[in-house]
């Protein structure tokens, strides 16, 4: 079975059903393997938010307390699920397979292995963008059918952020695609001898923000601002399209962490583990420093939020796009080595030109 | 210096001491504790156990708290779930804002009758199963408050409590010890009977 | 074409999150800009001060502790030097010292909890908070080593203190103070300059130095308007006079100066501390008063700079062993006075970092 | 050291503006009636050498025979401070001008003693019960509540 997980392209080629079941086995390994690894990155970040905070975290249930997340899905699924009387019943009962089907669907882009994936598309970057986009909408229809009034200002946020950082986001993949040639994901692994984090850190540093923004993790989890929007778009919904919505939400972090490893990480390469293992490894290196930037960082108020789209990231982009493409189109022979440090000179240098408009410390309280 | 005049609002301010007072009015009799898991062990066969002790397994494990605290027992509350203590080991740690997510209330502090209108409404939105501790001397009673003009002498004259923690306030181990007891609790629930 | 758009109203509380407790206030916004406001309080009160009346002097003590239950030793501390003054009470030299040991541990705790939970209303996730918490639990060890409570300490009688301090306390007050200072330090390396943590807080909700004098704000949120007023200087009581200690002020008035004045009265407290165990004499703790213990006909007002700002309690008494009357002057509620001023015009995220910047106790606003 | 302002200084500052027959002294409070209590706190306010611009607390007490509102004022910049005290001797209807609009810091306080003890402040902005709900039966700091249920 792993074999053929770890090298399906060669199903297609000698079985009768080669394609058929190439897909069934890639869609429901892809499902398992997701909502596996939902449960058990749930109980990781719980664990290392733990650790951060000087405490043990969930470690009762099960070994380690690994089957914490276990628990919560059954009693989640086993909760009274609650209809507002005054909600959109529909739209409130149809937000949250909007808002979850999109971020599986994400995932068949991705390669596992070297030509390893459910569907190659040729533009699969484009497809991802397209897919990413469709999650806020469910968000969206969630807090305005819920009939409350904390849940519409939070989706109305939903809609700006979400919005403002799809155009960082993309912009930032453009410097990526030049460099393969290609917006195939296949392609995009294939092309990492060096990573892209060393060829691209610009490009990089922008995509893992933006894309922090747009799956609404601190310090950008303004739709869930517990401090002030009680619980979100969320605040409604109880029972199993609660837990739908809290599925979408990791899952969204997986999928995020997935795409970093794949498009700057160098995906399943790697010496002497299976490609798989290698990808997971990168997937949860990437998770572990959003847990750390959620347990370390204040939230940013909504204006902040967008001015930082807008102001700081959106010129960065079109200055790593201008960057990258003199590189490939007047001097494509260039060693790789040089692409990436006037990248990482342009960011420093953009980070610090910037900085001088801030004016950060200073102390204002004095003792008399 | 202007100051501007603060807004007013009698219509609100009518209809929510009708609320009130209706209440007060209607809740002078403590409300007994949900006993039905008592004297369950009559309708018991394999089949209902069986995923009984999964149901009760899952639900006792992740027990998530609203965060509707009143008063001084608060402290002691956050004290337990802060660092030292460390209620996070039970899975608890996750504290939802949102009444439709969380499944006990623990009572901390004291209740008024201007307060019990919302505490009953948080309570009723809640989803089933859900629980309810009744933290300190002010929530069992009303404690060193019981014979004020404006204090609910104890939260189960509003809502059917499953476990009472006395102290004022009570010691974070004492804490833990009544969500042990309420874990006992759910263990021996059963879903075929409705409590 | 201009676009016009509705308020909305919104129920901030009483159950929410960020109201510390079951303050609630009705907003109007229009998009996230609050553009007017209506605290309404009263969903703690629990009338201490009717039930003061029903109860003898002493056993006042223990409401006293219910109202800041925070800093319940400095309630017990300013209930009892009003009755002491209405009495003619003296205190014994080393309950005097005790009692100052008391009041600044009992700061440190408030303010820790200050800071915690406003950095919890800016969306830290608990981290800043659990960081404070572990310093507030060494804190919280060694008061209930003299009173054997955790929270609600009971400790303070008239003439002194229920009973002497029990002998590990010393060396672990003394080791609490060896690493407090790195702990602070700590927090500042973490907090102080962080670039979101600025962005958030610096001219977010300024409070002016005259807005602030006339709406009789005190404690830290005045002085971080640029007053320098400090009971402990100004009206020096116990025996704050023998010590040597500064009065932190700020410049701006808003969010971030309070949060930093705090930090900087954490460090004086700290000072305050050190003098008073090295200078702690020895003798009696308490000159006993009896049990039926019944003061002249008359009234006292007696204040102290409490953890949150001016901390006073009125009496009068008419000769018999109840108090007649007793009025807090809370410093919680009288903070709240600007709260309008300070929110209207502000986003809804700030309204609620600025409320948590005030760091108020429900137990003391509605009583 | 906060001190206490001295019959003299008040004296001085105050007999230009209110008649000596307004106000008097009591154990080292101001003790004056609710007509010119607005008048007395303007002065104090503002003249020179005064200028109580802190108002501390202001809280009532209810005496057999009358009810007491005591104001207690600092200056920050001098650090002096004074007891005020206005007597009230309608137990029935009783009524008192509010200095809300000179001090903000009033605001809330007034109201408070306007819903445990019935004091009613005349042209205060918003004079509603603050801590109890709208029509509690009573004012339950007066006397003649009772204590307990």
């Amino acid at each position: 079975m792993a074999e053929l997980i770890l090298f399906p392209a060669s199903i297609r080629s000698e079985l009768p059903f080669g394609f058929w079941l190439h897909l069934a086995i890639f869609a429901i390994g892809i499902i398992a393997i997701l909502l596996t690894s939902v449960i058990i990155f749930i109980w990781f970040e719980r664990r290392l938010v733990g650790r951060f905070q000087l405490r043990k975290g969930p470690n009762r249930a099960g070994p380690f307390g690994i089957l914490q997340s276990v628990a919560d899905v059954i009693k989640i699924l086993t909760k009274e699920d609650i209809i507002p009387s005054r909600a959109d019943k529909f739209l409130f009962w149809l937000a949250p397979v909007i808002a979850f089907s999109p971020v599986v669907v994400m995932l068949a882009v991705v390669p596992v292995a070297g030509g390893a994936l459910l569907a190659d598309l040729d533009i699969g970057i484009l497809f991802i963008i397209a897919m990413s986009s469709i999650t806020s909408l469910g968000i969206f229809t969630g807090g305005w059918a819920s009939y409350n009034k904390y849940s519409l200002l939070s989706s109305m946020r939903v809609v700006s952020q979400l919005v403002s950082y799809e155009i960082p986001l993309i912009l930032s993949l453009v410097g990526v695609v030049m460099l393969t040639g290609s917006l195939s994901l296949d392609e995009m692994v294939n092309a990492q001898n060096v990573p892209f984090i060393l060829l691209q850190p610009t490009g990089f540093f922008i995509f893992f923000i933006a894309s922090l923004a747009e799956i609404s993790r601190s310090p950008f989890d303004l739709l869930e601002a517990d401090s002030e929007l009680v619980a979100g778009y969320n605040i409604e919904y109880s029972g199993m399209k609660f837990a739908t919505f809290y599925l979408t939400e990791y899952c969204e972090a997986i999928v995020l962490s997935t795409l970093t490893a794949t498009l700057f990480l160098g995906g399943w390469q790697g010496p002497w583990l299976p490609p798989l293992v290698w990808l997971l490894l990168k997937i949860t290196l990437v998770f572990s420093i959003i847990v750390w930037i959620r347990a370390t960082l204040p939230r940013l108020r909504i204006d902040q939020v967008m001015g930082f789209a807008w102001k700081f990231l959106l010129p960065l982009a079109v200055l790593n796009i201008l960057l990258t493409g003199s590189f490939v189109a007047f001097w494509p022979e260039a060693p790789s080595w040089m692409i990436g440090i006037a990248n990482l000179v342009l960011l420093i240098g953009y980070i610090l030109f910037r900085s001088r408009f801030f004016k950060p410390g200073g102390v204002t309280v004095g003792a008399s | 210096m202007e100051v501007r005049i603060e807004p007013c609002y009698p219509e609100i301010d009518a209809h929510e001491s009708r609320v009130i007072e209706d209440l007060k009015s209607s809740s002078t009799q403590p409300i007994a504790e949900p006993s039905g898991w008592l004297d369950e062990e009559i309708n018991r066969n394999i089949l209902v156990t069986t995923v009984d002790k999964l149901l009760n397994w899952g639900r006792k494990t992740s027990l998530w708290t609203e965060t509707s605290f009143t008063a001084c027992c608060t402290f002691e509350f956050i004290s337990t779930s802060s660092s030292r203590f460390d209620i996070a080991r039970f899975g608890m740690e996750v504290l939802r804002s949102s009444p439709r997510h969380s499944d006990l209330i623990v009572t901390a502090g004291t209740l008024t009758w201007k307060m019990a209108p919302q505490i009953k409404r948080v309570y009723d939105q809640m989803a089933e199963p859900k629980w309810v501790i009744a933290m300190g001397a002010c929530g069992i009673s009303g404690g060193i408050f019981a014979d004020s003009y404006s204090v609910v002498p104890g939260y189960n004259r509003i809502l059917p409590v499953d476990v009472y923690i006395p102290g004022c306030p009570p010691r974070p181990e004492a804490l833990l010890a009544g969500i042990e007891k309420l874990r006992k609790k759910i263990e021996q629930s059963s879903i075929s009977n409705k409590s | 074409m201009a676009h016009s758009t509705d308020s909305v109203f919104i129920n901030l509380g009483p159950v929410h999150p960020s109201t510390h407790g079951v303050f609630r206030m009705r907003a109007h916004i229009d998009g996230e800009v609050i553009t007017d406001i209506e605290p309404v309080f009263g969903y703690l009160h629990r009338g201490i001060e009717k039930l003061a009346e029903g109860k003898s002097y002493r056993q006042v003590i223990p409401l006293t502790d219910r109202l800041d239950y925070v800093a319940s030793m400095n309630n017990n501390l300013a209930y009892c030097m009003a009755v002491e003054k209405l009495a003619g009470i003296e205190v014994p030299e080393r309950a005097v010292y005790i009692r100052v040991i008391m009041a600044e541990l009992q700061r440190i705790i408030s303010h820790l909890l200050g800071i915690g939970s406003f950095f919890n209303d800016m969306g830290t996730f608990f981290t800043p908070f659990f960081y404070m918490f572990i310093q507030k639990e060494k804190i919280t060890d060694l008061l209930e080593m003299v009173s054997g409570q955790r929270l609600l300490f009971n400790y303070m009688r008239f003439g002194g203190v229920s009973h002497d301090l029990p002998d590990p306390f010393l060396p672990a007050l003394s080791q609490f103070l060896r690493e407090m200072p790195a702990e602070i330090d700590k927090y500042e390396r973490l907090l102080k300059e962080n670039e979101i943590v600025l962005a958030r807080s610096r001219n977010v909700g300024v409070l002016s130095r005259e807005m602030a004098i006339n709406s009789s704000i005190s404690g830290p949120v005045l002085r971080a308007s640029g007053v320098n007023w400090d009971i402990r200087k100004a009206d020096p009581y116990s025996c704050y006079d023998r010590f040597d200690f500064d009065v932190p002020t700020g410049s701006n008035g808003d969010c971030y100066d309070r949060y930093r004045v705090r930090i900087e009265e954490l460090r004086q407290s700290l000072r305050i501390l050190e003098q008073a165990v090295s200078k702690l004499p020895k003798g009696k703790v308490i000159n006993p008063v009896p049990l039926r213990f019944k003061p002249p006909v008359g009234e006292a007002y007696s204040h102290i700079e409490g953890n949150k700002g001016e901390l006073g309690f009125y009496i009068v008494s008419d000769g018999s062993d109840k108090p007649y009357r007793m009025h807090v002057r809370a410093p919680s509620l009288l903070n709240l006075s600007a709260l309008r001023e300070m929110l209207i015009g502000w986003k809804l995220a700030d309204a609620i970092i600025i409320f948590g910047s005030i760091d108020i106790c429900l137990g003391e606003v509605d009583r | 050291m906060t001190i206490k302002l001295s019959r003299e200084i008040i004296n001085h500052s105050l007999h230009e503006h209110v008649s000596s027959t307004d106000y008097s002294f009591e154990s080292e409070a101001v003790v004056t009636d609710s007509a010119s209590l607005v008048k007395i706190c303007e002065v104090l306010k503002s003249a020179p050498g005064i200028e109580l611009d802190y108002l501390s607390s202001v809280t009532a007490v209810d005496y057999p025979d009358y009810f007491e509102v005591v104001y207690l004022f600092y200056s920050i910049k001098h650090n002096h401070s004074l007891t005020l005290k206005v007597r009230c001797p309608d137990k029935q209807q009783p009524d008192i001008p509010s200095i809300t609009p000179l001090y903000n810091g009033a605001n809330y306080q007034e109201r408070e003693i306007y819903d445990l003890f019935g004091i009613s402040f005349v042209s205060h902005p918003k004079l509603r019960r603050i801590f109890l709900w709208e029509g509690y039966p009573g004012h339950p700091l007066r006397k003649d509540y009772g204590i307990g249920s």
